[in-house]
């Protein structure tokens, strides 16, 4: 047997784990369950070293110091014994006596995310999509396009007003953002369709991983 | 002719003739005809917006590429510290190309560049551009309108924060699903049976997880009031820590500190479908009046609507996540829907900095609904009376 | 109608509705497993979306270059890979040079899959594709949308050699090539982040370069504001986005071939749908009606 | 020290992404904070697996129930870590062929796909127990779901053949995607841009109570 197909085996075997969830929950679930558990564990574990933990931090103190002992002089790179610390002080959380200090890098965390989506959020989410909905009401010589651009333009605009929240829904306003609701229900709709065509075709790929590669059914 | 003309095409198409490092000595091949026309007006000039460090080359392309002669294969920028000077070779681009950028360049030093049309028969430069240096910006004026615009909201929330603190009263429309807490509670506390409080599965960085813990407080405290039991499963340390600060002070406050102990709120797995899977047994198992969905979701949102669903629980969910809000809206009795989350925690907690904040993001909305509405009205006029009004998709 | 007939019928909905959920999970295990054994051709309807793909490919003069963007993982792959594989063969067929990389570690892996896929393909075995001069494999690099920013400058600066060592500049493919400004079109298959919404905010809106895109079908509608805005020349979303693709190319695969076994199994989510509600109205009217005679 | 420096810490940090977009100089800082942000991710990542193996032992040591499962998830970490970074060729782990590529392959993958594929059948039983048509909004909701899951498959175009072509199922989801989803989505668009500004401006600020501010 070659390895590839021993992988095939084992591959059927915890699919067949996982699905039997499905009758009732059961030691074979669980066990394949706890792998997974384990596994995606050591998978996230092993990619973040050798993708993130070496190359951002051991690579540029390693760097600091060839310079320091070949030149003899303080490189900027040391600096990154910084971020190393504020990442230590992150596991100082399983110690309860200290787990405060995991605060600290916590804060970095926030700080540079909320940072990073302030700007880009309100570019990209907000800014363009305004310059997008800017679209001429009529277009002269297609329908298509004129129904289209009305709609966007007044779906766009009611669901905004849905969002404000500083004025009473009532009369036009409550009108609008009425309508505002339905274009999001409408959305709601095209995104549920959506996710059940995903979720299909994973299990499609499954099946087919167990009647053709495993079985070679057909 | 036409044959010559295929041997052409063939060799211009060639990887092997656009990847022929650069000579000018001629090239390998028999020359069958004359070097292409040379580019033209060559143009150096540093990249706006930026710290310095790159100047853009700009030029019209040969008389021989895509037109003419039509053998161009490439083109080679050349660069020289002295007008008059050696010009060394800085890279390539492809035939059709007008644009160059060298990022190997001092700020403030004069550089001068000159352009090289290639093909398989020979070569031509251009006349040297005029000196162009690097410099550093201290200001990207692409992103004024981005500027301003956070400028504006971030001062009207300092605004509106200091009106809500200095005692102003500011209207919060009525959030439908709001009101439902109250029964919700309450109807737990009839039936005897637990308040599920699940704020998502993501860490304290996530903003969704803290509107759901500030919307917690809100709930806890209502359940101290009415001596419902609550509790918090949750799938992070740091959620749970910060989830039990915030359940104790509202018990506290509600004159309840003996009913509060720690185990109301605790910790599960952080595994997505390990948490999914054990909020399943403890629904099942404990069949809750109530169960308050709150915070950042991932698939197993509908794992979790489905099972309080089918155990008759009363559902008020709530996050940022459009993928996963349909489920929501489906199987539960009450949604807050992507913004609604925030503004939720704003509303429950009555505190002036969130109802301020709120207030700014509404400016921020009313400035959207302007520029849309009114260039939306621009561009139409344009189109329909041929009037020549400001396109603010361009300008905004 | 009598007191005994609408006990009868309550009766009826309410069993129905309280059903053991394994029976539905043995309904939709057959939906699915059943019509994977049949080989039907069914029609694929093009969305313009998709087509707007095509075409962005299929607009380029024979040797433009693509930078192709791996960003999912296995377990995308019954929505990507087909797009994948019907990428290459249309880059391949019209003789574009095609540069691989990935912001998802397991990304350029799959691109290999898919290469070793195609070329299996006659014609395009016939063409004796070259690496290094016809297609390149950068593999990946940590950073996410960073990434994406520092390659607006320099593609060596965050690749500096290939998936397999060799640096990018002995590359004759990659001669020429420094920044965005050398590439002709860009294409993203992406299950997440960092995916298709960070090229558009990061590479797009930036460095205004050409993006086309495969997304899994969760996240394509959120794709759909980008493609009106012209940010995004087109989407394919999910299986049947590779289905589609396929059928604009006339090299029916594998996507087409599960298109039947999808088509089942929407039909009974949706016959679930009707059913439930059915169930949900008669139990509701029932009630309603009881709560008169109480009142 | 507990409340004070991590607030003044966000505040810095905060502040600098923001205006470091606007000052081009400062973009250093910008890309410095980025890779310290990877760091600091890393080991949180190392954070929550450390945790797990914790409670994991802590439940096979105490003999709690089904702690052999325990052991499982332990032997499972192992069995990929320890392949993954001392004998898969270093950085270049993840090729095809090496030891971490088979596991991921062929122990890994199948679990975690087939993990989401059992969401198909969740999402079918929660389609015949739980959406409802309860009101008009959930009523459009479904109708629009409806079109969709019928119109991107051949069953709507087949149902709707006695339509004129150009008008069937397939076309009307096209429409539905193309205009008013286009719309919907917008609005939720913006409105969350919004409301992660203002979020964000509160948590740079140090107003947010969850995050230890006044």
């Amino acid at each position: 047997m070659s390895s590839e197909l021993i992988g095939v085996w084992i591959g059927a075997f915890l699919t067949l784990g996982i699905f039997s969830f499905l009758y009732k929950d059961n030691p074979f679930y669980k066990f394949s369950e706890a792998l997974f558990v384990g596994v995606s564990a050591g998978y996230w574990f092993v990619v973040t070293f050798w993708q993130y933990f070496l190359p951002k931090l051991i690579d540029n103190l390693v760097l600091a110091y060839t310079v320091l002992t070949s030149q003899g002089r303080v490189d900027y790179h040391w600096v990154y014994l910084l971020g190393g610390g504020l990442g230590v002080l992150m596991l100082l959380r399983l110690f309860p006596t200290v787990g405060w200090l995991s605060r600290w890098s916590l804060a970095f965390i926030v700080g540079t995310t909320a940072g990073l989506q302030f700007t880009r959020y309100l570019e990209s989410n907000g800014i363009k999509q305004v310059q997008g909905t800017i679209l001429p009401l009529i277009v002269g010589g297609s329908l298509n396009t004129t129904v289209g651009n009305i709609v966007i333009v007044v779906g766009t605009f009611c669901g905004l007003i849905y969002f404000f929240f500083s004025k009473e829904h009532k009369g036009a306003f409550g009108g609008a953002a009425r309508v505002g609701v339905w274009f999001l229900m409408i959305t709601f709709g095209a995104l549920f369709g959506y996710t059940v065509m995903s979720r299909m075709s994973l299990l499609i790929g499954r099946m087919d991983y167990l009647f053709q590669i495993w079985l070679g059914l057909y | 002719m036409a044959i010559s003309a295929l041997i052409i095409l063939i060799l211009a198409a060639s990887p092997l003739a656009a990847q022929e490092p650069p000579t000018t000595e001629g090239v390998a091949l028999e020359p069958q005809g004359p070097p292409p026309a040379p580019p033209t007006n060559v143009v150096a000039k540093d990249n706006p917006n930026d710290k310095g460090g790159i100047i853009n080359i700009t030029w019209e392309r040969s008389a021989d590429d895509g037109v003419g002669a039509n053998d161009v294969t490439g083109y080679e920028i050349l660069k020289s510290k002295e007008k008059d000077g050696v010009y060394e070779y800085i890279g390539g681009a492809a035939p059709g190309a007008t644009f160059f950028s060298d990022s190997n360049v001092r700020n403030k030093v004069n550089y001068f560049y000159k352009v090289r049309a290639v093909s398989p028969f020979g070569s031509s430069e251009s006349l040297p551009s005029v000196a162009a240096s690097s410099r550093v910006q201290w200001f990207n004026f692409s992103r004024l309108t981005l500027f301003l615009l956070s400028a504006i909201i971030a001062l009207a929330i300092f605004y509106f924060i200091s009106k809500a603190k200095g005692g102003r009263q500011l209207y919060i429309r009525r959030i439908a699903g709001l009101e439902a807490v109250d029964d919700a509670v309450g109807r737990a506390t009839e039936m005897g049976r637990k308040i599920f409080f699940i704020p998502g599965i993501m860490d304290m960085d996530s903003m969704q997880t803290i509107a759901g813990v500030t919307i917690l407080g809100r709930v806890a405290r209502l359940a101290a009031e009415y001596e419902a039991k609550l509790e918090v499963p949750v799938s992070r340390s740091l959620v749970m820590v910060t989830c039990r600060e915030v359940v104790k002070e509202a018990y506290l406050n509600a004159g309840r500190p003996d009913a509060y102990n720690d185990n109301m709120v605790y910790y599960l797995t952080d595994d997505q479908f390990g948490y999914a899977a054990a909020l399943d047994g403890l629904f099942l198992r404990e069949r809750p009046a109530a169960v308050f969905l709150q915070g950042q979701f991932y698939a197993e949102s509908l794992i979790l609507a489905e099972t309080a669903n089918s155990v008759g629980s009363i559902q008020i969910a709530g996050t940022a996540m459009p993928s996963q809000l349909p489920f929501f809206v489906a199987a539960c009795d009450y949604t807050l829907i992507g913004e609604e989350l925030f503004a939720a925690s704003a509303y429950l907690s009555k505190d002036p900095k969130l109802l301020g904040s709120l207030k700014g993001q509404d400016l921020g909305k009313f400035i959207f609904l302007l520029v849309i509405l009114v260039g939306v009205l621009f561009i139409t006029l344009n189109s329909l009376v041929g009037l020549n009004l400001p396109n603010l998709a361009k300008i905004f | 109608m009598d007191q005994g007939h609408q006990e009868e019928e309550k009766s009826f909905w309410e069993k129905l509705l309280s059903i053991d959920r394994r029976i539905i999970f043995l309904f939709i295990t057959v939906a699915v497993a059943v019509p994977l054994f049949f080989r039907l051709s069914l029609h694929i309807a093009v969305t313009p979306v998709a087509e707007g793909v095509y075409q962005a490919v299929q607009s380029l003069p024979a040797g433009s270059k693509v930078l192709v963007s791996f960003d999912y993982d296995p377990g995308s792959m019954p929505e990507l890979q087909p797009m994948a594989e019907a990428f290459f063969r249309q880059a391949f067929r019209n003789d574009l040079k095609v540069i691989i990389m990935g912001l998802w570690p397991q990304g350029p892996l799959q691109a290999n899959m898919a290469l070793e896929e195609v070329f299996k393909d006659k014609d395009i075995a016939a063409k004796n594709l070259k690496y290094g001069v016809d297609y390149v494999n950068l593999g990946y690099t940590a950073g996410n949308e960073v990434v994406i920013d520092r390659m607006g400058h320099s593609f060596e600066e965050s690749y500096p050699k290939d998936a397999y060592g060799t640096p990018i500049g002995e590359i004759p493919l990659m001669r020429g090539v420094r920044n965005y400004d050398n590439i002709d079109l860009i294409f993203n298959l992406s299950a997440g982040y960092p995916g298709t919404q960070e090229w558009v905010q990061y590479g797009v809106d930036v460095f205004h370069v050409k993006l086309a895109a495969g997304n899994t079908a969760v996240q394509a509608p959120s794709m759909y504001p980008y493609v009106q805005t012209g940010q995004l020349s087109g989407v394919l979303g999910g299986m049947k986005g590779g289905a589609e693709y396929e059928t604009l190319l006339g090299i029916p695969g594998r996507a087409v071939r599960y298109m039947f076994s999808q088509a089942v199994s929407h039909a009974v989510i949706c016959l679930f749908i009707i059913i439930g509600n059915l169930a949900y109205f008669s139990l509701r009217r029932r009630r309603k009606s009881q709560m008169e005679v109480q009142g | 020290m507990r409340r004070e420096v991590p607030l003044v810490l966000t505040a810095i940090v905060g502040l600098t992404m923001i205006i470091s977009h606007f000052i081009p100089p400062l973009n250093m800082l910008k890309d410095l904070f980025e890779d310290w942000f990877f760091i600091i991710a890393a080991f949180a990542i190392y954070l929550g697996i450390l945790n797990l193996i914790r409670i994991n032992a802590d439940k096979v040591y105490k003999k709690r129930s089904d702690w052999p499962f325990g052991v499982v998830v332990i032997l499972g970490f192992l069995l990929i870590t320890i392949p993954g970074l001392f004998f898969s060729g270093g950085r270049s782990f993840s090729d095809l062929g090496t030891p971490f590529y088979y596991l991921y392959d062929h122990v890994y993958y199948p679990l975690s796909a087939t993990m989401f594929a059992l969401l198909a059948f969740f999402v079918a039983s929660a389609s015949y127990r739980a959406f409802r048509a309860r009101n008009v909004e959930a009523t459009m909701l479904l109708v629009a779901a409806f079109i969709l899951m019928l119109g991107r498959v051949p069953i709507g175009d087949m149902i709707t053949a006695w339509l004129p072509e150009g008008y069937r199922m397939g076309n009307a989801a096209d429409w539905i995607m193309d205009f008013p989803q286009t719309a919907g989505q917008r609005a939720i668009m913006i409105g969350i841009a919004l409301g992660v500004v203002s979020s964000a401006l509160r948590v740079i600020l140090g107003l947010e109570r969850a995050m230890g501010g006044e």
